[in-house]
């Protein structure tokens, strides 16, 4: 039912551009706070329509599930979440699927940030992930099968001190419980015996200062999941072969479901990403054609 | 306090979202209550985090191992960065600062010239000739794709060199330099857009769910 | 002068770069290549070695050794995977002090793995080590068993810190290179050299964008960005805020500057100060025109949205370090029609910056302009001695280019820096 | 004293990180490694610091009467509530407990008061873009176009939209791919060519604070 009608009201919201085309042509371009109810209206109503749309899953995320698909049970992954909750709608849902893929795969988890809200979205992933029914029959157990250091302040030179001691960064783990007594953390002393490191980031600290210290000094291998607003700014990383798979904003998420097959938020969202997109689009494009007829006009 | 809580949440979005229609006092309210619960925030996580777990954990082992002295140093400086508060006082926060300007510099310089210099040199540095090792066939999509990085950065460097006018081929080279550089901008601006809409969806999605109920 | 300065520059790295890669190439052509050989003879012993059953066949070649390049208190245990890699649990690592008894397990290594970092080795000690090739059976009575063959060190290993990591030795060369340029067109800066600084788009239209302000008789806005005056870019900013307060000085025009931190209107105010004085209109000169906004970011943007609609200044400066709000303030003043100029280093705001506005600054272009403006020694000197170093690098990626494309030497491994 | 003492702090923390990139050995893998202890606690106080100047700043406000006394008031409020809370659940949870955990109250603020503000305000970024991209961006010349289109092609690339357009005549994801190519070729070169120009910037400014050239940040000049 709520679907049906937000589907005719997208298309009369899709109708009525024409009409805005219109106005910007003939110079009396649409408000501010109309443009405003436009992108609330393209956001809101394929949100409600509830579809779905295909992905194509580019080579950049296939890099970290190939990556990912190489460690075998038992691995040692570091998951550095270095985001907080206003870039969550693009990164938690890569943290829950990775999660899923994760315990699934028996991997060994330490999950650690550095920034404050990181571990707490960490536990929200974790959270979330229990709740499926292969991971919550393995029974898996805190300290044993994944930990949670905490946050520690000092970005950079944090990961500068693991290279050589995790224990002297993060004494006690974030449930106060001493690194020493952790069995997972038994073998572990610094990026040395990590597999893979997995980061979630929204700036900075976060997916270069990983690549700068934990993989080019320590020789860590580092997959990352960022924002679309960083993500440009690390692909040399990539290509370098310094960064071993890069999951992009929210196409990025919903590719990364789809290859490991993991259907959650993203893939849920991608539609009404879609729409939003192509209204920015038509909005540019009306824009451009007013400006050049005005152009035109003046120099006739 | 679920419920409650999820009310509150709403509330607070359309708080900040009516900032939209105008600045008003209900935004301005609640943008006084983020800077405060985000202030309280930070400090929360770093007392437990950094100065607890950290600090008193090292001064005072809990299991029995050597206290770390060299801490209390490090606590000395941090208190001293307090002193800024104080107006007469104040100078001697320019301590503990030109300690942490100086390790960030030292720090930076080597990570920077590293990873973002000499290594992507080293992979820019390459075979632009891309073959395929099973077929010993070239790759075109590849091969043009090295070739136009070899030019992309070697002309946007030659952009951002200063020292020199953009004159005959010194500048056509530029010319070609800020149209790589402006494709790069073009690709950070779609992505960008990309981001700001998914946080909105992410938004828009929360009161839809958890508030309205009308999405499952 | 400037000329032939750069004349100069543009020889000196490429003879560097030059020998570097010759250098290069007569070691490597030096060395032998035996890696053949040796991988011949390990796929000779995994083939002699029979498919066992139980227990997997031990790891092959097992070597244990200090770790290179480090401040000791490592030991990299390494071995060739058992044939039976694929039945493997875990590969066990024990270690010991003496050679025959008291081992200990140290660690575990998962199916796949051939190295194993020892972190807990004291430096001058001698170490034993074993692999156990471990796999765990399910029996009958559901017990899990587990049965394993080991391999042992023969050879003690004794753990030791290093005077220099070799590998980044390529890196300390182009550092020392670079620093020693840098420091050199400082110096010569100061004592009193010309430094050349080439034209600038922006830094061009600062005249004829002040000029149409007092044409049409309407103000100009300049916008430093919202850090505070420990960012490099409010710096900047500041400085081309001189220039641009020296013509709105001789043109008499209406300058106005809203900021967003205490500190900014302070030297803001100092420098517009100045400015005003050194082209003789020091009365001209009005407090008021750097006022505080608020600290808040989109406040500030909010206060100056409306200051912008209100009072449609001719002209817009935005110079300094920007966030999100860039996009308000440079939609606002577009759309009131101003000449908008742009300069800052936030690669996620330049787009914005560069659709929306008339001029901008990319980047670097904002530290150079503020060097070309200020006349700064330190800034100019810095700013040739980069230069210096993006020659270098320039040349090496084109040579380097040539090199690995025609040739079969690695070049590129020199500057990959691990 | 008032300024040699800070340039030789800053020079000898900056040339130990420096140098202990080439040289492992003692004293320098030591000395760096206390250095970043005390770098981690010296930037906790820093973040006290800034909490307790937001109660400085607020309380002058409150004092003075000014008209966003209110809301200065809310800030104190709510800064010192949350740290209460946090207290009380850090110092109260028992053993094996965080003041993070699920079902506190610290949790309760932030998934339900701290989330949706943060969250919130960079939401309405979305519609700042948009109304830019309707009123201000314009392909005035030739740069803006090329930045323009690239745009464009990202935007329709990365996301299926383009690919359901062309769903009726091909199954072969094509926008996909080229957005996928401009990310790979010509975006990894204007970008390598931006972060090898920072690198060197960043590289001559950390030289300058080592060596004292440098003296802004310890209220110096040259």
């Amino acid at each position: 039912m709520v679907s049906t009608i937000a589907t005719v009201l997208m298309w009369g919201v899709g109708l009525s551009l024409i009409y805005v085309l219109y106005r910007t042509i003939k110079g009396h371009p649409i408000e501010r706070r109309v443009v405003f109810l436009y992108i609330a209206l393209t956001i809101s109503l394929p949100l409600l329509m509830g579809k779905t749309a295909p992905v194509p899953v580019t080579a950049d995320v296939q890099q970290l599930v190939d990556a990912l698909n190489e460690l075998t049970p038992g691995s040692k992954v570091l998951a550095a979440f270095d985001f907080d909750p206003a870039s969550a709608p693009e990164l938690q849902p890569m943290g829950v699927a990775f999660m899923k893929y994760a315990f699934k795969h028996d991997f060994k988890v330490i999950v650690m940030g550095l920034w404050p809200q990181g571990p707490q979205q960490a536990n929200q992933a974790i959270e979330l992930a229990m709740k499926d029914e292969i991971i919550a029959a393995k029974n898996l157990q805190y300290g044993i099968d994944y930990v949670n250091l905490g946050y520690q302040s000092g970005a950079e030179f944090v990961i500068q001190y693991m290279g050589s001691e995790f224990k002297r960064m993060f004494p006690l783990d974030d449930r106060h419980i001493p690194y020493d007594s952790l069995p997972i953390m038994n073998d572990i002393s610094n990026f040395s015996n990590i597999d893979f490191i997995f980061n979630l980031s929204a700036g900075k600290p976060g997916t270069v200062e990983w690549i700068q210290i934990a993989v080019d000094r320590f020789g860590a291998t580092c997959g990352a999941g960022n924002t679309a607003v960083q993500a440009p700014q690390v692909y040399p990383y990539l290509r370098s072969g310094q960064l071993t798979g890069l999951l992009g904003g929210m196409s990025g998420g919903a590719e990364f479901e789809k290859a490991i097959n993991e259907k959650g938020q993203a893939s849920t969202f991608i539609f009404a990403q879609m729409i939003s997109h192509a209204t920015v689009i038509a909005f540019i494009i009306m824009g451009n054609i007013a400006f050049f007829i005005t152009r035109k006009k003046k120099k006739a | 306090m679920e419920l409650l809580g999820i009310w509150v949440a709403a509330l607070l979005t359309l708080g900040i979202f009516s900032f939209l229609y105008k600045d008003n006092p209900v935004y301005k309210i609640c943008e006084s209550i983020f800077i405060g619960v985000s202030a309280g925030y930070w400090a929360i996580a770093n007392f437990f985090d950094a100065l607890h777990k950290k600090f008193w954990i090292g001064v005072f082992p809990t299991d029995g191992s050597d206290p770390d002295y060299f801490l209390w140093f490090g606590a000395l400086l941090g208190v001293l960065m307090l002193m800024r508060l104080s107006s007469k006082i104040g100078w001697i926060a320019r301590w503990p600062l030109a300690f942490i300007v100086g390790a960030t510099a030292g720090l930076y310089m080597m990570l920077y010239f590293v990873s973002n210099a000499m290594n992507q040199v080293s992979s820019t540095m390459r075979d632009v000739i891309v073959v395929n090792s099973d077929t010993q066939l070239i790759i075109w999509g590849e091969t043009v794709g090295s070739i136009l990085i070899v030019i992309g950065v070697v002309s946007g460097l030659v952009y951002f060199f200063f020292s020199k006018e953009h004159k005959g081929i010194f500048g056509r080279t530029a010319r070609v330099g800020i149209w790589f550089l402006m494709i790069t901008f073009g690709a950070h601006f779609g992505y960008t857009v990309m981001s700001r809409m998914s946080l909105l969806i992410g938004r828009i999605d929360f009161l839809f769910r958890d508030w309205l109920h009308l999405l499952k | 002068m400037a000329q032939k300065n750069s004349k100069r520059i543009s020889i000196v790295p490429f003879v560097i770069v030059i020998s570097f890669f010759s250098l290069i190439i007569f070691s490597q052509s030096i060395q032998a290549q035996t890696e053949q050989e040796v991988f011949d003879s390990v796929q000779a012993l995994i083939r002699q070695a029979e498919a066992a059953d139980i227990p997997p066949a031990p790891v092959m070649k097992l070597q244990a050794v200090d770790n290179p390049n480090d401040k000791g208190g490592a030991i990299i245990v390494s071995w060739d995977l058992s044939v039976d890699d694929a039945e493997v649990k875990a590969y066990q690592i024990v270690r010991s002090e003496s050679k025959d008894a008291g081992f200990e397990l140290i660690g575990e290594a998962v199916r796949g793995n051939n190295t194993f970092v020892d972190n807990k080795v004291e430096d001058g000690k001698s170490y034993f080590y074993r692999v156990l090739s471990m796999k765990t059976t399910l029996e009958a009575d559901n017990t899990v068993r587990a049965v394993s063959s080991l391999q042992a060190t023969v050879e003690p290993v004794v753990s030791s810190a290093q005077w220099f990591y070799m590998t980044r030795a390529s890196c300390l060369f182009f550092v020392l290179l670079i620093s020693c340029a840098i420091i050199f067109y400082i110096n010569k800066a100061k004592s009193g050299a010309d430094i050349y600084v080439r034209k600038i788009a922006g830094i061009d239209a600062v005249d004829e964008a002040v000029g149409r302000a007092t044409e049409m008789g309407r103000k100009i806005f300049f916008i430093p960005g919202i850090q505070d005056m420990n960012d490099v870019q409010t710096i900047a900013g500041i400085a081309i805020l001189g220039r641009v307060g020296q013509l709105a000085a001789q043109y008499e025009t209406w300058l106005e500057v809203p900021v967003s931190k205490s500190l900014v209107m302070v030297t803001a105010r100092e420098t517009l100060k100045e400015a005003y004085t050194q082209v003789g209109r020091p009365d001209a000169f009005n407090q008021n025109q750097v006022h505080y906004l608020t600290d808040d970011q989109f406040g500030y943007a909010a206060a100056i949205d409306g200051m912008v609609v209100r009072e449609k200044p001719a002209t817009i400066f935005y110079m300094g370090a920007f966030f999100a709000e860039s996009l308000i303030l440079a939609e606002t003043g577009n759309a009131a029609g101003a000449i908008q100029i742009a300069g800052t280093a936030m690669p996620s705001q330049l787009p914005f910056f560069v659709a929306s506005c008339d001029y901008t600054l990319l980047g670097e272009e904002l530290f150079a302009a503020s060097a070309y403006l200020s006349k700064e020694p330190r800034q100019l000197g810095s700013l040739k001695g980069q230069d210096f170093g993006k020659i270098i690098f320039m040349a090496a990626i084109i040579i380097g280019v040539i090199i690995e494309t025609f040739t079969n030497y690695n070049v590129s491994q020199y500057f990959k820096v691990k | 004293m008032r300024r040699e003492i800070p340039l030789i702090i800053t020079t000898v923390a900056g040339l130990v990180f420096a140098v202990s990139y080439f040289i492992p050995h003692w004293p320098f893998g030591e000395a760096e490694s206390i250095f970043g202890d005390w770098v981690a606690i010296i930037q906790a106080f820093a973040i006290w610091l800034g909490a307790l100047n937001l109660v400085k700043v607020s309380l002058e406000k409150i004092y003075r009467k000014k008209e966003d006394a209110l809301y200065a008031g809310i800030i104190i409020v709510c800064l010192l509530l949350t740290i209460a809370v946090g207290f009380y659940d850090g110092f109260t949870g028992g053993p094996q407990s965080s003041f993070r955990d699920t079902g506190t109250s610290f949790d309760w603020i932030y998934r339900f008061v701290y989330t949706p503000l943060t969250s919130t305000m960079f939401a309405m970024l979305a519609f700042f873009v948009a109304s830019a991209s309707y009123r201000a961006f314009r392909a005035r010349n030739f740069e803006a176009t090329l930045l323009l289109i690239a745009g464009f092609f990202v935007m329709g690339g990365r996301v299926p939209l383009f690919h359901l357009l062309l769903k009726p005549f091909t199954d072969v994801p094509y926008f996909s791919e080229f957005a996928g190519w401009i990310m790979a070729y010509p975006l990894t070169a204007g970008m390598t060519a931006i972060m090898i120009g920072i690198a060197l910037g960043i590289m001559s400014s950390s030289l300058r604070i080592i060596l004292g050239i440098e003296r802004s940040h310890i209220g110096g000049g040259a």
